[in-house]
């Protein structure tokens, strides 16, 4: 990838000779496996600047608060999130200048860890570039194959390649073989009862310890107040019990139907492992199947679910029974 | 939390029959800041109301739940009642435990518990109430009419007498708009010109119309009081001060083309006045058909006008102007034959529709009024009406029923046989609806002092048959198959909405039916009003009607507006949107969803930050209350007062009381 | 008329949630609980008629008066289920007649998407119905409580309902997820 | 105190007698948090610390303080006992063994005037048995921390993995108590084990030794209130609670009243001071206003305003924040820039305030 993180810094670099009052981009933490934002405003910063295959995060979030003009390094995932966002007036589209990236897909480190008798102290280097996502370890390399290592998320992404952007870096990626279908995980759930389905939800929402960064990290989530902090009236009960936790999630991805592009933040900062991403894409599902909409793909429309047409009559579940 | 005081009704025993009042009194006692809990029998009667008026006094109450009939029986008595009291009336919220409990249940164990949920309920919302308050909007008191037929003169000259501006704005180069193309009108056989163009002259004078003809409504905005309306006003291309509608441009003129206002029975020139009687009586020049414009080469009408009015060069003017109430009186269009061929619609010339039969029969008209067939010019002997064109008529037409035709048609069939005794005409309809003032009568004056053939029944098909033209029918009366070899054949096609209605629509925010007329605020109580405040609705553009109701509803409507402006401002809705903006993030979804276009975006500083950002305001003027934009609000930014988040989760909240 | 108002004594109290041990009963309560969202202009004048021409229902439908379907946020409806409703009715205008025009048509998308979300969530389709009840059908505002009360009795009968579980403050006394096993 | 050793193949019995006396906890096998376990035999678990750690056993994430509702005659308020349930905490890591010691300070009337007796019932009933990590975890770093004995953690009871056997250390008299349930599973413990123990414990200490100041930043912060490398630092940060509701020492907490109908309660809840809502007050006006002030907040308070009062660094090397922050935030960075940041400043003192001669 070091073609494309040269390519990433000459962007940079560019966007800050033109104005730029800052381009975020990536930057490697304390060890090759952590990386994290950077605020790159000098051009000795961008210097610093990486790219490869643990750049997950959705660096769409932080567009709002940026100084503007701002420059961002986004993927497919978080352009389409810019989209929503410019959609919902939250930017305007020339204060932000996009570094698209086509994105072969992001891996996730507790998929490469369990399988292998390494643990991360012995790890010196990390290659998930393409094919297969090699760990070097004491010496040795182990090699996962690549859908074991990505993403769920990033295994069901239908737009690698950003669709808005200014500059796209890499040549466009055809999406990984699951996108656009339903995910096991989704089907397995659909197909409980409901009394089960409830259970399970309520099981997984029991570790949920409200600590918001599934809310903190998401792109959507800007609301000044979340509904779930206001007291008078009390949508959500701030007490942790697996009830409120659930319901709270809830309003958070109902509040992002027709919204969400489902880039998988809110699963990836879940500290207690809860499978976020499936109470959201239940929502893109019925979106696809009813009114062949994806979030997203469009920053001048106006919210999908701020519209009607006559044509929503025959999805409408009302009069049906 | 407020102080509220529950007041349970009997409703004699109606309610106390059913539900056992006296627990629910004593138990909504008990439910949390409820400070005065009890029941009467009629809590609606004069007695009881000054139970309540006394108890907000006695308890210092600063809410009112009445726990009886449904809120559209009695909330507004209440809310005068506690308002006598000193309250604000919308401190107030009534459960209904009359029509949604004790009239649909008998078992009184639970229909007991059902009415003291419900009164929890409203007690929850009462105990988060708040006092509301109105806000006044100024008023511009200026009409704007749109459409000058008959309705927008009518209205017009209405509103200018009562004393206010209006400005009437024509598509056409003159007003006057359908009746002017009428020859007599029902019941009365009045020439329609001789009652129509002098209410032509008066609008053109009135001190306080300001006519603009030849022009359109561009844009409205704003909102009740308060529009702010674009006209265009189009190149007439001959100078309205200089003209002295001598008509030496019109003879002149080389183009000639089929008159719209004879319905293409007979020729107009490219410039022109549409008919004689023309109100302002100043020729357009037609751009697309004048040679000038086409060519380069002609400038005859410019070389002869001895007024030196034709001005080539005038363009299109912009007016922007301020009104604050909208009249639409855009009228309607007519079915078109065509779409009926086994009539032979608009094949044969001699299978004409009513509105061209009124051109025909018209002395002002292209036959001078002489009633002959288009093909040959010949006199008739042998007339056949059909009716109900394109109307009731759900495979090509219109469920709907036109309602003038059966009376056209009458008044049609009467003109012939008064210019042509001899001819015999026939008439085949479906029923005949001749209610209205001396309607019936005049139905049967044709049928039986004229001897006019009804028949009633179908015509399956028409077809020419030699120099006739075999119309053939049934007579389900007799039960028999009817041919007739008619001379003239005239359809009394069904009237419909104009085909620019959805533009016109959107223009104005305001809503058509299904059929693309404009839908009033009620069918029975706002029959000239629409949903959005401050427009008002006039004649066909509404649903078919004939003149008497045309000018009557226009009255109407002028009525409305004179009521609006008899006040310096108005007060809004209590009950409408409000908008929290240290919560609000300006995403504008609200504005999206607001059928009202009530809310707009707006600047702000924010207090602390000083910051400058964008969030959501709501035009207290235009908003109804819905609450659409709350539901669609993710921050719970917008409230709706009255019905706030508060008060229905604490409804909800109220049902889970230990 | 059919009086359709039978009390429904169901054999066992539903076996809900373990966390949702069935409080003690009150006669008075046993019946499945279903809250009606009516929309004031059409379901709501629909319900009231319905009331004129005594057309009986099962007593067990609490109402809430709002201006406009359109008004009633989906998290309205979470809420409602969390605070132990057995079934949630949202009834607005026929599409086209609505009094704001077009309330309804934003609802109406919205809870298309909604309705198969909920049921994902675990909650039967049977316990959230959105109807179109006019200010004339009354008859039909009748018969749609009849139907849901019906299908709630029978989710009831069948252990399909998590049950109401204890009262929301015993909820809230429920030991938090983190500080006690959570599994 | 003595020291002793139990084979691994007696833990299993030991514990079944302790569950005889206490409601035993320990790391659940997905290593997320404490929970109460009957299957003794694989309850000492190598895995490292838990994602959650066990503060929340005597700060519960929530609870119950008081209810309250509407009787007859007039509002009833019932407080909520504090409970003393017999619990037994197996496994705590030497992290999270001194951590709640820092918390016991905090709770104490020492400190704040006021014995907290909901967290003072818990741990008066709750003794904890500590086990030596067999191997840390990415991003922990309690070699460099002050409060973190590795060796002799503070625990009723420290166990040490010796290979086929633990060695164990009762440190107080509940810990002896808890030995002696084990009457016939223990041994004395030799110089051998007990020399077996310190290699064990210095190695991890070496492995998790990054070099940090911790024991510095209390000086270092002070002159650093004002700098603008907060802004820098916490530009990235996105306002989540992870990594203090995942912090062993951290311990805000919020209190809120809930009612319905006529009844309700009050409870108190963690809170964090990395919420934007954690200082606002009702006018709107909000002190910590960015992120900047709230990675302040965080961070001086355990290295410089909670030493200043208690002598002791709240922060233990758990690592938790490390690995758990979804933005990449990373202490010892933040650490180090800090600290070379106030030297800096100190070396710029030094030579600006040079006597001019």
């Amino acid at each position: 990838m070091s073609d494309i993180e040269e390519k990433i810094r000459e962007e940079a670099k560019r966007a800050l000779e033109r104005g730029a009052a800052c381009v975020i981009g990536f930057r490697q933490g304390r060890k090759p496996w952590r990386v994290t934002p950077c605020f790159a405003t000098t051009l000795a910063q961008v210097e610093k600047f990486v790219w490869n295959a643990v750049c997950a995060q959705n660096l769409a979030t932080y567009i709002i608060a940026a100084p503007k003009p701002a420059a961002v390094i986004l993927k497919g995932c978080d352009a389409r999130a810019l989209a929503t966002l410019l959609q919902e007036h939250q930017a305007k589209r020339e204060d932000v200048y996009v570094i698209g990236v086509s994105c072969p897909g992001m891996i996730d480190l507790d998929r490469l860890e369990p399988r292998n008798s390494w643990t991360w102290q012995g790890v010196s280097g990390l290659d998930g570039a393409s094919g297969d996502v090699i760990v070097a370890a004491r010496g040795a390399e182990h090699r996962v194959p690549r859908d074991d290592a990505l993403f769920a998320a990033c295994r069901a992404c239908a737009h690698p390649t950003p669709m808005l952007h200014d500059v796209l870096i890499g040549e466009p990626f055809e999406p990984p073989r699951a996108s656009g279908g339903a995910s096991a995980r989704l089907a397995e759930i659909e197909a409980m009862d409901p009394l089960a389905r409830r259970r399970y939800w309520l099981e997984q929402f029991k570790r949920c310890v409200r600590c918001n960064a599934c809310r903190s990290v998401c792109p959507l989530c800007y609301c000044r107040e979340c509904i779930a902090d206001i007291r008078e009236p009390r949508f959500v009960s701030r007490h942790p019990n697996a009830e409120d936790n659930l319901l709270f999630q809830c309003a958070r991805v109902w509040h992002a139907a027709g919204r969400c592009v489902d880039c998988g933040a809110c699963e990836r900062a879940c500290p207690m492992d809860i499978p976020l991403r499936e109470l959201g894409r239940k929502l893109d599902k019925e979106l696809r199947d009813l009114f062949a909409y994806e979030a997203g793909l469009d920053a001048e429309a106006p919210p999908f679910l701020a519209q009607f047409a006559e044509s929503d009559e025959e999805k409408s579940a009302a009069g049906s029974s | 939390m407020r102080r509220v005081g529950v007041f349970v009704c009997w409703c004699g025993t109606n309610i106390a029959k059913t539900v056992d009042v006296q627990k629910v009194a004593a138990e909504a006692a008990r439910l949390p800041g409820v400070v005065y809990a009890t029941d009467y029998r009629y809590v609606c009667s004069e007695p009881g109301q000054k139970i309540v008026r006394d108890a907000i006094g006695e308890h210092n109450l600063d809410a009112v739940v009445v726990a009886a009939c449904s809120p559209a029986m009695h909330e507004a008595t209440f809310q005068r009642c506690i308002a006598d009291a000193g309250l604000n009336p919308y401190v107030f919220q009534m459960a209904n435990i009359r029509e949604q409990c004790s009239w649909v249940h008998s078992d009184r164990e639970l229909a007991t518990a059902k009415a003291l949920d419900q009164t929890a309920i409203a007690v929850g919302a009462a105990a988060k109430g708040k006092p509301l308050m109105r806000s006044e909007i100024p008023i511009t008191k200026r009409a704007l009419i749109i459409g000058g037929g008959i309705a927008g003169i009518q209205a017009a000259l209405d509103i200018a007498d009562a004393g206010y501006q209006v400005a009437l704005v024509e598509r056409q180069p003159s007003i006057g708009g359908r009746m002017a193309q009428f020859d007599k009108t029902f019941p009365t056989m009045d020439c329609s010109a001789c009652i129509l163009t002098p209410k032509m002259v008066d609008a053109a004078r009135h001190p306080n119309i300001a006519l603009h003809t030849w022009s359109e409504v561009e844009s409205v905005s704003g909102y009740v009081g308060n529009f702010e309306v674009t006209i265009r006003k189009r190149a007439r291309s001959v100078n309205l001060e200089k003209c002295t509608g001598c008509g030496i441009c019109e003879e002149k003129c080389p183009s000639k083309v089929p008159s719209e206002f004879d319905a293409g029975l007979g020729m107009r020139r490219a410039v022109f006045r549409p008919f004689p009687q023309a109100v302002p009586n100043v020729p357009v020049i037609d751009r697309e058909n004048c040679r000038y414009f086409k060519t380069g080469k002609c400038g005859i009408c410019a070389k002869l006008c001895p007024a030196e009015a034709v001005d080539y060069d005038q363009g299109d003017e912009l007016l922007k102007e301020k009104f604050g109430a909208v009249v639409v009186a855009t009228g309607c269009d007519l079915y078109d034959p065509a779409r009926m061929g086994e009539y032979g619609g608009g094949r044969f010339a001699d299978v004409i529709t009513g509105e061209q039969f009124e051109r025909l029969v018209n002395v002002g008209g292209p036959t001078d009024g002489h009633i002959v067939r288009p093909s040959d010019h010949r006199e008739p002997k042998t007339v056949v009406f059909i009716q109900c064109v394109g109307s009731r008529d759900d495979t090509k037409g219109y469920p709907y029923c036109s309602r003038v035709c059966c009376m056209y048609t009458a008044k049609h069939a009467i003109l012939v046989k008064e210019k042509l005794p001899d001819a015999q005409v026939y008439i085949f309809y479906m029923d005949i609806r001749a209610a209205g003032k001396n309607y019936e009568e005049f139905v049967r004056r044709a049928q039986e002092e004229l001897g006019v053939k009804y028949l009633r029944g179908r015509v399956s098909r028409i077809y020419p048959e030699g120099d006739k033209l075999r119309v053939k029918g049934a007579d389900s009366l007799a039960g028999v198959a009817v041919e007739i070899d008619a001379d003239l054949v005239v359809l009394a096609t069904a009237l419909r909405a104009r085909d620019d209605v959805a533009e016109v629509a959107r223009m104005l925010s305001i809503q058509t039916d299904q059929y693309g007329f404009f839908a009033e605020a009620h069918p029975k109580l706002r029959p000239v009003e629409n949903l959005f405040a401050g427009i008002y609705l006039a004649g066909a553009c509404q649903y078919p009607r004939d003149i008497p109701d045309t000018v009557a509803a226009a009255s109407a409507a002028a009525a409305k507006v004179c009521v609006l402006f008899s006040r310096d401002s108005i007060l809004s809705e209590p009950m409408i949107a409000e908008v929290n903006q240290a919560r609000c993030s300006g995403c504008l979804t609200c504005e999206e969803v607001c059928p009202f276009d009530a809310i707009e975006a707006t600047v702000i500083t924010d207090m602390f930050t000083r910051e400058k950002r964008t969030v959501a305001k709501v035009n207290e003027a235009v908003c109804q209350g819905c609450g659409g934009c709350v539901a669609a609000c993710r921050s719970a930014a917008l409230n709706l007062r009255g019905f706030t988040d508060e008060q229905v989760l604490a409804g909800m909240e109220a049902l889970c009381r230990e | 008329m059919s009086r359709v108002e039978e009390r429904t004594h169901s054999q066992e109290p539903a076996r809900g949630e373990q966390a949702e041990a069935a409080r003690p009963r009150e006669a008075s309560d046993a019946g499945p609980r279903l809250l009606a969202f009516l929309c004031n202009w059409c379901s709501y004048a629909g319900a009231d008629l319905a009331g004129g021409g005594r057309l009986q229902y099962p007593p067990n439908v609490r109402i809430l008066r709002v201006p406009c379907s359109a008004r009633v946020d989906p998290v309205f409806v979470l809420r409602a289920f969390r605070l132990g409703m057995d079934g949630v009715l949202v009834a607005g205008c026929h599409p086209g007649d609505c009094h704001y025009s077009k309330g309804n048509l934003y609802t109406r998308r919205r809870m298309a998407v909604f309705k198969p979300w909920l049921e994902y969530l675990g909650i039967h389709p049977k316990r959230f119905r959105l109807e179109w009840i006019s200010a004339s059908e009354g008859q039909r505002f009748a018969q749609v409580i009849r139907e849901m009360v019906a299908d709630l009795e029978e989710l009831k009968r069948e252990g399909k309902l998590p049950g109401r579980g204890g009262t929301i403050v015993e909820a809230l006394r429920e030991p938090s997820t983190s500080g006690s096993p959570y599994v | 105190m003595p020291d002793y050793v139990i084979g691994k193949d007696k833990v299993a019995e030991w514990l079944r007698r302790l569950g005889e006396r206490y409601a035993i906890y320990a790391p659940d096998a997905d290593g997320i948090a404490f929970v109460r376990t009957t299957d003794y035999a694989s309850a000492l678990s190598p895995s490292g610390n838990t994602r959650r750690p066990p503060k929340e056993l005597f700060l519960p994430n929530s609870q119950v303080l008081l209810t309250f509702r509407q009787g007859e005659q007039g509002v009833e308020i019932t407080q909520e006992p504090a409970s003393g349930e017999p619990r037994l905490l197996v496994g705590v890591r030497p992290c999270d063994a001194a951590a709640l010691k820092l918390l016991d300070v905090v709770f104490s009337q020492d400190y704040s005037g006021y014995d907290d007796p909901y967290y003072r019932a818990a741990r008066a009933a709750t003794p904890v048995i500590s086990l030596l990590c067999a191997e840390p975890l990415e991003g922990c770093f309690c070699g460099d921390a002050p409060a973190v004995n590795l060796a002799s953690p503070p625990a009723d009871a420290a166990l040490t993995d010796l290979g086929d056997k633990y060695f164990a250390e009762a440190s107080s008299e509940t810990g002896e108590q808890l030995v002696a349930a084990g009457d016939g599973l223990f041994a004395a413990a030799s110089d051998a084990d007990r020399a077996g123990r310190d290699k064990a414990a210095a190695e991890l200490g070496r492995l998790t030794r990054e070099g940090l100041p911790l024991a510095q930043m209390r000086e270092r912060l002070r002159g650093l209130h004002e700098s603008g490398i907060w802004r820098d630092l916490a530009q990235k940060c996105v306002r989540c609670g992870v990594c203090s509701y995942l912090c062993p020492t951290c311990h805000c907490f919020d209190i809120q009243d809930e009612a319905f109908g006529s009844a309700g309660c009050r409870y108190r809840c963690w809170d964090t001071c990395q919420f934007t809502d954690f200082a606002l007050m009702s006018s709107g006006e909000n002190p910590r206003r960015d992120s900047a002030e709230r990675l302040k907040q965080r961070l001086c308070h355990k290295l410089e305003y909670l030493p200043d009062r208690t002598g002791m660094i709240y922060c233990v090397g758990c690592g938790r924040c490390v690995r758990l922050c979804p933005v990449g935030m990373d202490i010892r960075e933040t650490i180090e820039a800090l600290s070379a940041e106030a030297q800096a400043a100190a070396t710029q003192e030094e030579v600006s305030g040079a006597p001019a001669e």
